[in-house]
């Protein structure tokens, strides 16, 4: 399948040659961009027609070598990728593209950029256990670069803060990968879904990994890393983190526990996970509510959205005879990172551009800014409104899905806790909405923005609400090649 | 000789956890970052010491290549990661002044008694 | 074509809202033409459907988000209903809005979310599903806001702020209460309601509650009314128009649908919560009376008239018998006329002479006359005087009551009209019969200008006046409302 | 106990013993070099698991390269950072992370007996299709066959090092050269060394690369011995580093990484992303072998200069 | 919009005051519309005497389905309201000719007209309602034309109680109207008697019909809006618009049914109104004043005559009764059209109409020969309780002091200009009234007081209405001599203490309300401060890497032990 290796090589080909070009990696990017969304949308047709695929790389294969599997859930995962890192390219061009002469910062942010589209494209697209640790330290190591991006103190404090973190759990995972080699002999997700067995190092390593991966996805309470990296990074940089590298090590955790390890799991470490998300939902939303920076704002809202994913673990399975769908929770929180993806891409994008207009990052320097940036208020809304859970957005459907699973299941609590969690990022998001709708403060001067960089934020918020509306296509293409696992539940 | 080699594999099994383990306490434990650099590079090389004993339970068949092709992937990940640590590190301790996080008791003030001094 | 139309009711307004979104500040022109076009198309297409109706015909559109998850528009009788009305006042308002506005700020986004949340409102009174009914429910909640903090003062923010806290916290429980419903009974459509026997009485009658409390907010029963008062610091047009008809109007709408089509009059009996909504109502109707009486800002006391007027439609389907149901719907269309003439009204004389007190219209039928009239008309309509329509509903409640054996309403009824001529009859006595200041104001003809602005309110209160004096043909409000309940609730 | 295992034992006590000290050391310097004790420890355990290759790159990487790097860190932290040597943290948040560690340290303990003592893993796998990896050395076979995609991906996740420590240089001195200004006296022994060894060095790392294919050696380990040669030239002040905005360097960085995408790229075309025919194998494989060497070496000694500090030379 | 069926003429009949009103809207016709304001009644004078009988008009589509017939009693009704008001018209032209505010006066007067007709004509409850609406409504404006301190004042009184009076008649027309489930008029007066809370409906309906009819203590608004208002509109209200609430009582009362608790309340009140009304009208001024109170008086007797109608039979009560209220109608309109003249004529000019209505006066006592008399005959014929029969002579006593009260009151009312004289069409209509009083009862007494006309001219029935006259007069000739100094109630008497009362409770309750509103509203960003900070505490601490880390370790832990817990 051309379009799956055209995934894989054209981001990394375009990073590797975004070194040497230095100041003409902008046209590169810009080049290179299109092409990688039309092969994650040849990806996705394919397997819409023919089903999920297994493509052993070099020909051998697994255990020997290195499969790369195509399922629905990888496949949406690769086209929000690519349509959300498409446009925070299409934007980057107006902020890192110096034709004169090249700077540090314009020279190392394209390749990084596009390393770390591979790096995402990588993770998607792999089959095995040890080829996703080094596509996630790919990954880390990108992230970690362009949060240090701007250079200043606090940006580095908040890098070297996320590396420690990112370390353990590399180790961690690494670890667990190990364990799995040495109890099976194997490293392929499918084969080991056949082996594996409920026993002492599968325990060991699963524990490992789950955690590794939960401090990699700053799911509370290892989530403090967040918040000072992805407010400290340049706008573009903060939108693919919140938006791409949290949901990668999600990914993963959502391959292992459906697809390589259901066996293992139990209702206690549903439980844990679940607990673990309310947690998340509970801190992060109070945290937000109180913080004075924009890009804060934003940042504690993700560790408090990412906490509804790990829902889906205590969740999956009670979908309940009356619904019509299967699997409500399992796609419920896949489409919820989904649209969490383009929504939080937006809304950092929307940040950025508010920081560039009134100079400062501080909310009440907002006031009356929807007069002068109708567009990208307009985008900032949409995206909230996804957040907030509130219909038509993709967040809602993912909400439904969510609570129609808790209450057919009995866990009204996680119902309570999530419909709390969408009142409490109403309190946060509007705080902001409502300073832009304020009347401007004498001499504020807002220096206007192009239409056309207002657009870009408002096409992904835009998306963010299609997914809610036309979330019948998403809903299909999840069910292709959907494990099992996620319709009885870790039980 | 089989039998002795087997035994040394799980010998070197479990000085691979202990060395796992006094590398995470030197990571946790130790405020300066460059200590903490060092103690990831000693879990590192436990992990993989772990690693490669478990690819040696059948001397006869001798050494299972592909952990050993996954170590050296490993080692040199391990590399780059240290590396872009320590250029981290080091442009932080020129911009701060400070070899440890702000919020981290730096090791020469910290009193020995009561716990640690948070803030900052 | 039958699938079309209730589409295209939706896209005359949801159109115009995205183009307006869209103009520059400056194309006033283009604004108005195309809020005006879709207004009159949307009216053109509920006449169609209204003689379509009549005769039984079924406009209905599908369109599936998750599979088994439906989006449905249904254009029944009781829908066109709410359509007729909510198309006839937005054009006259549209109007009003254009002259009350006349070189104004921010109209493009004004003008935008007007006509978004009139399409929220169609949207409603066309859902053919709880969960249609939800997302159009949350859409007008997101749509009102802006305008409510349109002026973008301190006290419209606050206004807005308490208008959020309210609604987000309604729409929070009723979305509890519509996943609680569905993940037992599977999703819930009007016309072939499900059996909801799979839940036992206790749950049901929380259920139900939680379905009251959360629509409640938008009705504005007690105590859930706090924010109707508040939402009053917003410009003249929006509290015409929402506050009057579009969002309380959607509460009561909601409550309607829920008791007859939900759970349906035999299992709102049977579980006996018909009456303790019924007291609620009658509670509310005195409250907002009394509350209405201590005013002394005019807009205030609309605002807590239309709280107690708004609870007649909902005493009138808590009493479920077939005149107590033809008395709460045609309310519904006799207070919006009223309500929206008086806040034309106020809105005028805000805008053109000054007077938000009451103590401020001394003297002034004579300075404006035709406001004045149009004004006294819909005061007395809303007293209960015949033949303006206010009395036909309380004539259709009082024989409905009487005929549920609730004989205690019609004391309702007597004190509520009583404490209605005590807060309307000393506006009316001052406009005409109290001299005004001796300052020479402008003259008459100077403040009766333009004549875009005086005419919606009289076009209203003639309108009014037409649904009682008429009250016996077939298109008329109550003909309407009777053949509502003959076919679909009583056949 | 046969004396294999004595040796065994005490080279493991040792090692423990070579990590404590470098983990709870009071002197950081002192730290440092019973770490790099520690590596050479490690480096003779690979031997005696009978994994040579891991071995070479253990020493080449894990002690020598990473002891640089450290050394090379402390100097520049000492310069700019007071830090000073004593025990932080409280008593009771000592002993609780030393339970934990040794709890984590246990768990692993546990799982490593519970295993089947007669795992073989892939060996069999990978002797029985030995024959069509188109290479001897089974590590090579599968570091550049078998499992090549993970051998590519990680050569980019090198050179992607390199350029997030370039991007951590000063916006001013972009573009100039890497690392610090070498004054060597040009008649000291270490110019000396600087002119005697590199022929040595050159001969050993294309021996390495070139025996890679049948016995231990490869890329990785010739890299790392160019990129040291290069270092002591540059230390020896005979060359100068490279500035960081000249393409030729940033081609020779980049080329290694790329004939290796560019061989998977027209595998794929050809069917399978990466595939080596069988009887071709052995010369792609020895070109990407060569092309990595190159980039590796130019890599990890860039790495050890740092991000560009100084403008002119 | 289906063609209203049956007979056109009552629907013209109450369109065309509408027209005339509609025309005085029009700046253009409105000096016209004046001239035409006598015309307005013309149709439904003619339905009166040619309308067929028992014919039912259906205007499906107006309300909700007019429906208009012509029974017995209403076409007696309809015919001297139509005339009365035709003759208030007449002078109404004259008097409004050289006033302001032409337009609203005739616009109001039209309307009030139109309910006015339309009580007598509805046959449904709705139409019924609506009618006696307006009728309230549009009086209130004829009372405060003027836009006199005392207008207004009196109006507020009057608005006030007419809305007491509509909702209680709602409350009742609903009872009925539930109970016999359909709208017409003459199933709920059937299904009255046996309906669930009956009695509740048939009280209420007395209130509200009593208080239109100036019954005591629902009269207060009376004696303060009938002064109030201009001439020619206290004369209609009087003389047509108070037998709305007669009229009102006749159709819904359940007779038949035997209803003797409420008769008998009847009774009592309408003759404590017919005494209160003679005693507190003595103490008055002005005319108008006197002639308002005596309207209490009548008023209270004709509902006495209704109440006894309860227990006898019931058709010739009403009858009586209608007579009456015909007689008085005529007699109470032309005498406050007197004030109007005697207040526009000189000391010579004025001499012959305080002539003619000391003539009314007496026929209002009952002086035989007068039309009043006849009709005092025919109510007395129909009283069987001899109690209060004498009651109801002796009332004629205090009728014939009150009006000679009022016509000493009147000559003071004589205009200082020596030759002032009233316009002619002024005394036209005036003449017109007064021989309309004196004159008709002797056409309708046959059929409706069911005697031969020679009852009334025998002996006994003269001597009966004789003396009482005669013993009243005597009574004023004694008090014109000494002149006592007679104390002054003011106007609308109750209506003083109630008012201060009701001022006072206003003022407890501001007060209270306002003590409400200062309460200390908790502020959410109070309470959610500690919460934050503490969040924030706790986010330091997640932040620092040495607990960090010991938290993961912690984690992969337990996370082990949950999982082997299998």
């Amino acid at each position: 399948m051309i379009a799956v290796t055209a995934c894989l090589v054209l981001p990394l080909a375009a990073a590797l040659a975004a070194i040497p070009l230095g100041r003409r990696a902008p046209r590169l990017a810009l080049v290179a961009a299109p092409l990688i969304l039309l092969a994650a949308l040849a990806v996705a047709t394919e397997i819409w027609r023919t089903g999920p695929a297994q493509l052993p790389v070099g020909g051998w294969l697994p255990p020997l070598g290195i499969a790369l599997v195509v399922d629905g859930l990888s496949a949406a995962f690769l086209l929000t990728g690519a349509i959300v890192t498409g446009a925070v390219v299409l934007f980057a061009t107006s902020i890192f593209s110096t034709p004169d002469r090249e700077t540090r910062a314009g020279f190392a942010f394209w390749p990084l950029l596009l390393a770390m589209w591979g790096a995402l494209n990588a993770v998607f697209l792999s089959g095995d256990l040890f080829n996703l640790y080094v596509a996630l330290e790919l990954l880390t190591l990108t992230a970690v670069a362009l949060v240090a991006l701007d250079g200043r103190r606090e940006t580095v404090a908040a890098a070297i803060r996320y590396m420690l973190f990112a370390l353990f759990g590399s180790l961690a995972y690494l670890l667990g990968v190990t364990l799995i080699y040495a109890r099976y002999g194997a490293l392929d997700i499918a084969l080991l879904r056949i082996l594996a067995e409920p026993d002492a190092p599968t325990f060991v390593a699963a524990a490992l990994m789950t955690i590794g991966l939960a401090a990699k996805t700053a799911l509370f309470p290892f989530h403090a890393w967040l918040p000072p990296a992805h407010a400290g990074a340049p706008a573009p940089a903060s939108a693919m983190l919140s938006a791409l590298v949290t949901k990668a090590s999600f990914y993963i955790v959502v391959r292992i526990w459906f697809d390589v390890l259901p066996v293992a799991g139990n209702e206690a470490l549903a439980m844990i996970l679940g607990a673990m998300g309310v947690g998340a939902i509970l801190f992060g939303s109070v945290l937000a509510i109180g913080q004075e920076r924009l890009k804060l704002v934003v940042a504690y809202s993700t560790v408090a959205q990412l906490g509804y994913l790990f829902l889906m673990f205590p969740l999956a399975g009670s979908g309940g005879e009356a619904q019509p769908w299967a699997a409500g929770a399992w796609n419920g929180g896949v489409v919820h990172a989904l649209s969490h993806a383009f929504a939080k891409a937006a809304m950092f994008l929307c940040a950025g551009l508010f920081a560039e207009a009134i100079g400062h990052d501080r909310m009440d320097g907002l006031k009356g800014v929807a007069r002068t940036m109708p567009l990208t208020v307009f985008a900032f809304g949409l995206a909230a409104i996804s957040l907030m859970g509130l219909p038509p957005s993709g967040g809602f459907t993912a909400k439904y899905l969510l609570l129609t699973a808790a209450f057919a299941g009995g866990n009204h609590f996680f119902a309570l806790v999530m419909l709390a969690g969408g009142l409490l990022a109403a309190i946060y998001l509007f705080r902001p909405l409502e300073r832009a709708f304020a009347k401007p403060a004498e001499g504020s001067d807002i220096t206007p923005i192009a239409r056309w960089r207002q657009a870009v934020p408002l096409v992904l918020a835009g998306a963010a609400i299609a997914l809610g509306v036309f979330s019948a296509v998403p809903f299909d293409l999840l069910r292709i090649g959907r494990a099992d696992a996620a319709q009885e539940g870790l039980e | 000789m089989s039998g002795a080699l087997g035994h040394s594999a799980t010998l070197f099994a479990l000085t691979g956890a202990a060395l796992v383990g006094i590398g995470l306490y030197g990571f946790v434990a130790r405020t300066h970052l460059l200590r903490r650099v060092l103690a990831f590079n000693v879990i590192g090389s436990g992990v993989f010491l772990f690693f490669g004993a478990t690819g040696f339970r059948r001397p006869d068949l001798g050494a299972d290549p592909a952990p050993q092709a996954l170590i050296i992937t490993g080692i040199i990940v391990a590399l780059s990661l240290t590396a872009l640590a320590l250029a981290l590190i080091t442009r932080y301790a020129a911009l701060s002044g400070r070899s440890s996080l702000e919020d981290e008791a730096p090791d020469d003030e910290a009193p020995d008694a009561g716990d640690e001094r948070g803030g900052g | 074509m039958n699938t079309a139309l209730p589409v295209l009711l939706l896209a005359t307004s949801l159109v115009p809202a995205l183009v307006t979104f869209f103009l520059r500040e400056e194309s006033e022109r283009k604004r108005n033409a195309v809020n005006l076009a879709g207004a009159f198309a949307k009216l053109g297409l509920v006449v169609v459907m209204l003689d379509g109706v009549r005769r039984g015909e079924d406009y209905e559109f599908r369109f599936a988000f998750v599979p088994g998850l439906e989006m449905l528009l249904q254009v029944d009788a009781l829908a066109l209903l709410f359509v007729t009305l909510s198309a006839f006042l937005w054009l006259l308002t549209t109007i009003y809005a254009i002259a009350y506005f006349r070189g104004g700020s921010d109209l493009s986004r004004f003008f935008g979310f007007f006509s978004l949340c009139v399409a929220a409102t169609t949207g409603i009174a066309l859902s053919g599903t709880l969960i249609t009914f939800f997302i159009f429910y949350e859409l007008l909640t997101l749509s009102t806001w802006p305008l409510v903090v349109h002026k973008g003062d301190a006290k419209s923010l606050a206004a807005g702020r308490r208008y959020l806290a309210y609604t987000l916290a309604g729409s929070a429980v009723l979305l509890l209460a519509i996943v609680w419903l569905e993940s037992m009974t599977g999703p819930v459509e009007f016309a072939a309601p499900s059996d909801l026997r799979r839940l036992d009485d206790m749950t049901l009658r929380f259920v139900f509650a939680l379905f009251v409390l959360g629509i409640g907010v938008k009705a504005a029963i007690f105590p859930l009314h706090g924010w109707l008062p508040t939402a009053m610091a917003a410009p003249a047009p929006v509290s015409a128009l929402l506050h009057a008809v579009a969002v309380v109007k959607a509460g009561a709408f909601g409550i309607v649908r829920v008791i007859y089509d939900v759970f349906g009059i035999a299992l709102v009996a049977e579980l006996g919560v018909g009456l303790p909504l019924a007291f609620v109502a009658s509670f509310t109707i005195l409250y907002g009376s009394v509350r209405a009486l201590q005013q002394r800002d005019i807009k205030k006391r609309l605002a807590y008239s239309t709280v107690s007027q708004v609870s007649y439609i909902i005493l009138g389907a808590a009493l479920a018998g077939p005149f107590a149901t033809i008395g709460g719907l045609v309310h519904l269309v006799h207070q919006g006329l009223m309500k929206i003439t008086m806040f034309f009204c106020a809105g005028i004389f805000a805008e053109r002479a000054g007077i938000t007190s009451i103590d401020g219209l001394a003297g002034m039928g004579r300075r404006m006359p035709w406001t004045a009239i149009a004004f006294s008309v819909a005061a007395l309509g809303m007293i209960g005087v015949p033949p303006i329509a206010g009395f036909v509903t309380k004539w259709y409640l009082g024989i409905g009551a009487l005929q549920a054996g609730q004989t205690w309403v019609i004391a309702v009824l007597a004190g509520s009209a009583l404490l209605n001529a005590a807060y309307f009859l000393p506006l009316i006595y001052r406009l005409w019969y109290q001299p005004g200041e001796d300052i020479v104001r402008a003259d008459a003809q100077a403040l009766e200008r333009p004549l875009a602005l005086i005419a919606p309110p009289v076009v209203t209160a003639a309108a009014a006046l037409l649904a009682g004096l008429m009250a016996g043909l077939a298109l008329s409000p109550l003909g309407w409302a009777t053949l509502i309940v003959e076919r679909t609730y009583w056949p | 106990m046969t004396p294999a295992l004595v040796f065994d034992g005490l080279l493991a006590l040792l090692a423990v013993a070579a990590a404590m000290a470098a983990i709870g050391g009071r002197d950081l310097f002192g730290s440092v070099a019973f770490f790099i004790v520690y590596g050479l420890l490690i480096a003779i355990a690979w031997v005696r698991l009978d994994a040579i290759d891991v071995a070479l790159a253990e020493a080449a990487i894990g002690a020598g390269l990473t002891g640089i790097l450290l050394i090379s860190a402390l100097a520049r932290v000492e310069r700019t950072a007071s830090s000073g040597e004593s025990g932080e943290g409280g008593r009771l948040a000592k002993i609780a992370a030393a339970l934990l560690c040794a709890g984590v340290a246990g768990a692993l303990a546990w799982a490593a007996l519970a295993l089947d003592p007669q795992g073989a893993g892939l060996t069999p796998l990978i002797s029985e299709a030995l024959p069509q990896a188109g290479v001897g050395n089974p590590v090579t076979a599968v570091l550049l066959n078998f499992r090549a995609y993970d051998t590519l991906l990680e050569s980019i996740v090198l050179l992607f090092a390199l350029v997030a420590v370039w991007s951590l240089a000063d916006d001013g001195n972009w573009g100039g050269l890497p690392g610090l200004r070498q004054h060597a006296r040009s008649d000291g022994v270490l110019a000396t060394f600087g002119r005697l060894l590199p022929p040595f060095g050159l001969v050993v790392a294309v021996y390495l690369v070139w025996a890679g294919s049948e016995n231990p050696g490869g890329a990785f380990q010739g890299g790392t011995v160019l990129a040291a040669i290069w270092l002591l030239v540059a230390m020896a002040g005979i060359t100068e580093l490279p500035r960081v905005s000249s393409l030729p360097l940033r081609a020779a960085l980049v080329f290694g990484p790329a004939f290796f995408l560019a061989v998977g790229a027209i595998g794929a075309l050809a069917g399978t992303f990466l595939g080596l025919a069988p009887a071709a194998a052995k010369a792609i494989i020895l070109a990407v072998e060569a092309g990595l060497t190159l980039s590796i070496a130019a890599t990890l000694a860039l790495l050890v200069a740092g991000s560009p500090q100084r403008t002119q030379g | 919009m289906t063609f209203p069926l049956g007979p056109l003429l009552p629907l013209i009949a109450l369109i065309a005051p509408l027209a005339i009103g509609l025309l005085a809207a029009i700046p253009a016709t409105r000096a016209r519309s004046l001239a035409l304001l006598p015309l307005a009644p013309l149709p439904a004078l003619a339905l009166a005497f040619f309308g067929t009988q028992d014919e039912t008009t259906l205007a499906p589509d107006l309300l909700l389905g007019v429906t208009l017939t012509l029974d017995g009693n209403a076409r007696y009704f309809l015919g001297f309201v139509a005339l009365l008001w035709m003759g208030a018209g007449l002078y109404a032209t004259a008097y409004m000719r050289d006033k302001p505010k032409i337009a609203p006066f005739v616009g109001f007067w039209c309307m009030t007209l139109c309910g006015n007709l339309g009580v007598f004509l509805a046959a449904d409850i709705i139409t019924f309602y609506v009618s006696f609406a307006v009728v309230s409504l549009c009086a209130y404006l004829l009372v405060v034309h003027d836009g006199t301190q005392r207008a207004l004042h009196a109006g507020i009184v009057y608005i006030v109680l007419a809305v007491l009076g509509e909702t209680c008649l709602l409350l009742g027309f609903l009872i009925g109207a539930a109970a016999a489930d359909s709208l017409l008029i003459v199933d709920v007066r059937i299904a009255l008697t046996d309906a669930p809370g009956g009695e509740a409906a048939i009280a209420l309906l007395i209130v509200g019909f009593g208080l239109k009819a100036g019954m005591f203590p629902f009269h207060v608004w009376l004696p303060l809006a009938h002064p109030a208002a201009p001439v020619p509109a206290s004369a209609v209200l009087s003389g047509a618009i108070v037998k709305a609430g007669i009229f009102g009582l006749m159709q819904f009362l359940p007779m038949e049914s035997g209803l003797s608790l409420w008769g008998a309340l009847l009774v009592i009140t309408g003759l404590v109104s017919a005494y209160y009304g003679v005693a507190v009208g003595l103490t008055q001024r002005n005319p108008k004043s006197v002639l308002a109170y005596s309207t209490i008086s009548q008023m209270g007797l004709v509902l006495a005559l209704i109440g006894a109608a309860a227990g006898a039979t019931p058709a010739d009560n009403l009858a009586a009764a209608t007579l009456l209220s015909l007689h008085h109608g005529f007699a109470k309109g032309a005498l406050f059209l007197s004030v109007g003249i005697v207040a526009a004529s000189g000391r010579r000019a004025a001499v012959p109409a305080l002539a003619a209505a000391a003539l009314l006066a007496l026929s209002v006592a009952g002086f035989p020969g007068t039309g009043g008399a006849l009709a005092k005959a025919a109510m007395k014929a129909h009283i069987a309780d001899p109690i209060v029969y004498w009651l109801v002579t002796l009332s004629a006593i205090g009728t014939t002091l009150l009006l000679a009260r009022f016509v000493m009151t009147l000559a003071a009312q004589v205009s200082a200009q020596e030759r002032a004289r009233p316009s002619p069409i002024m005394t036209a209509s005036f003449v017109a009234l007064a021989v309309a009083a004196l004159v008709s009862p002797w056409f309708f007494f046959t059929d409706l007081a069911g005697l031969p006309l020679a009852y009334s001219l025998s002996a006994s029935s003269i001597l009966n209405g004789l003396w009482p006259v005669l013993v009243g007069g005597a009574i004023a000739a004694a008090f014109l001599r000494i002149s006592p100094s007679v104390p002054s109630i003011p106007e609308g008497d109750l209506v003083t203490p109630v008012t201060k009362w009701l001022r006072r409770l206003d003022g407890a309750a501001r007060r209270g309300r306002s003590r409400l509103e200062d309460l200390p509203r908790p502020d959410p960003g109070v309470l959610a401060a500690p919460l934050w900070r503490a969040a924030s505490v706790a986010e330091r601490a997640f932040a620092r890497w040495s607990f960090a880390g010991l938290l993961m370790a912690a984690g992969a832990l337990g996370v082990l032990i949950a999982l082997s817990l299998q």
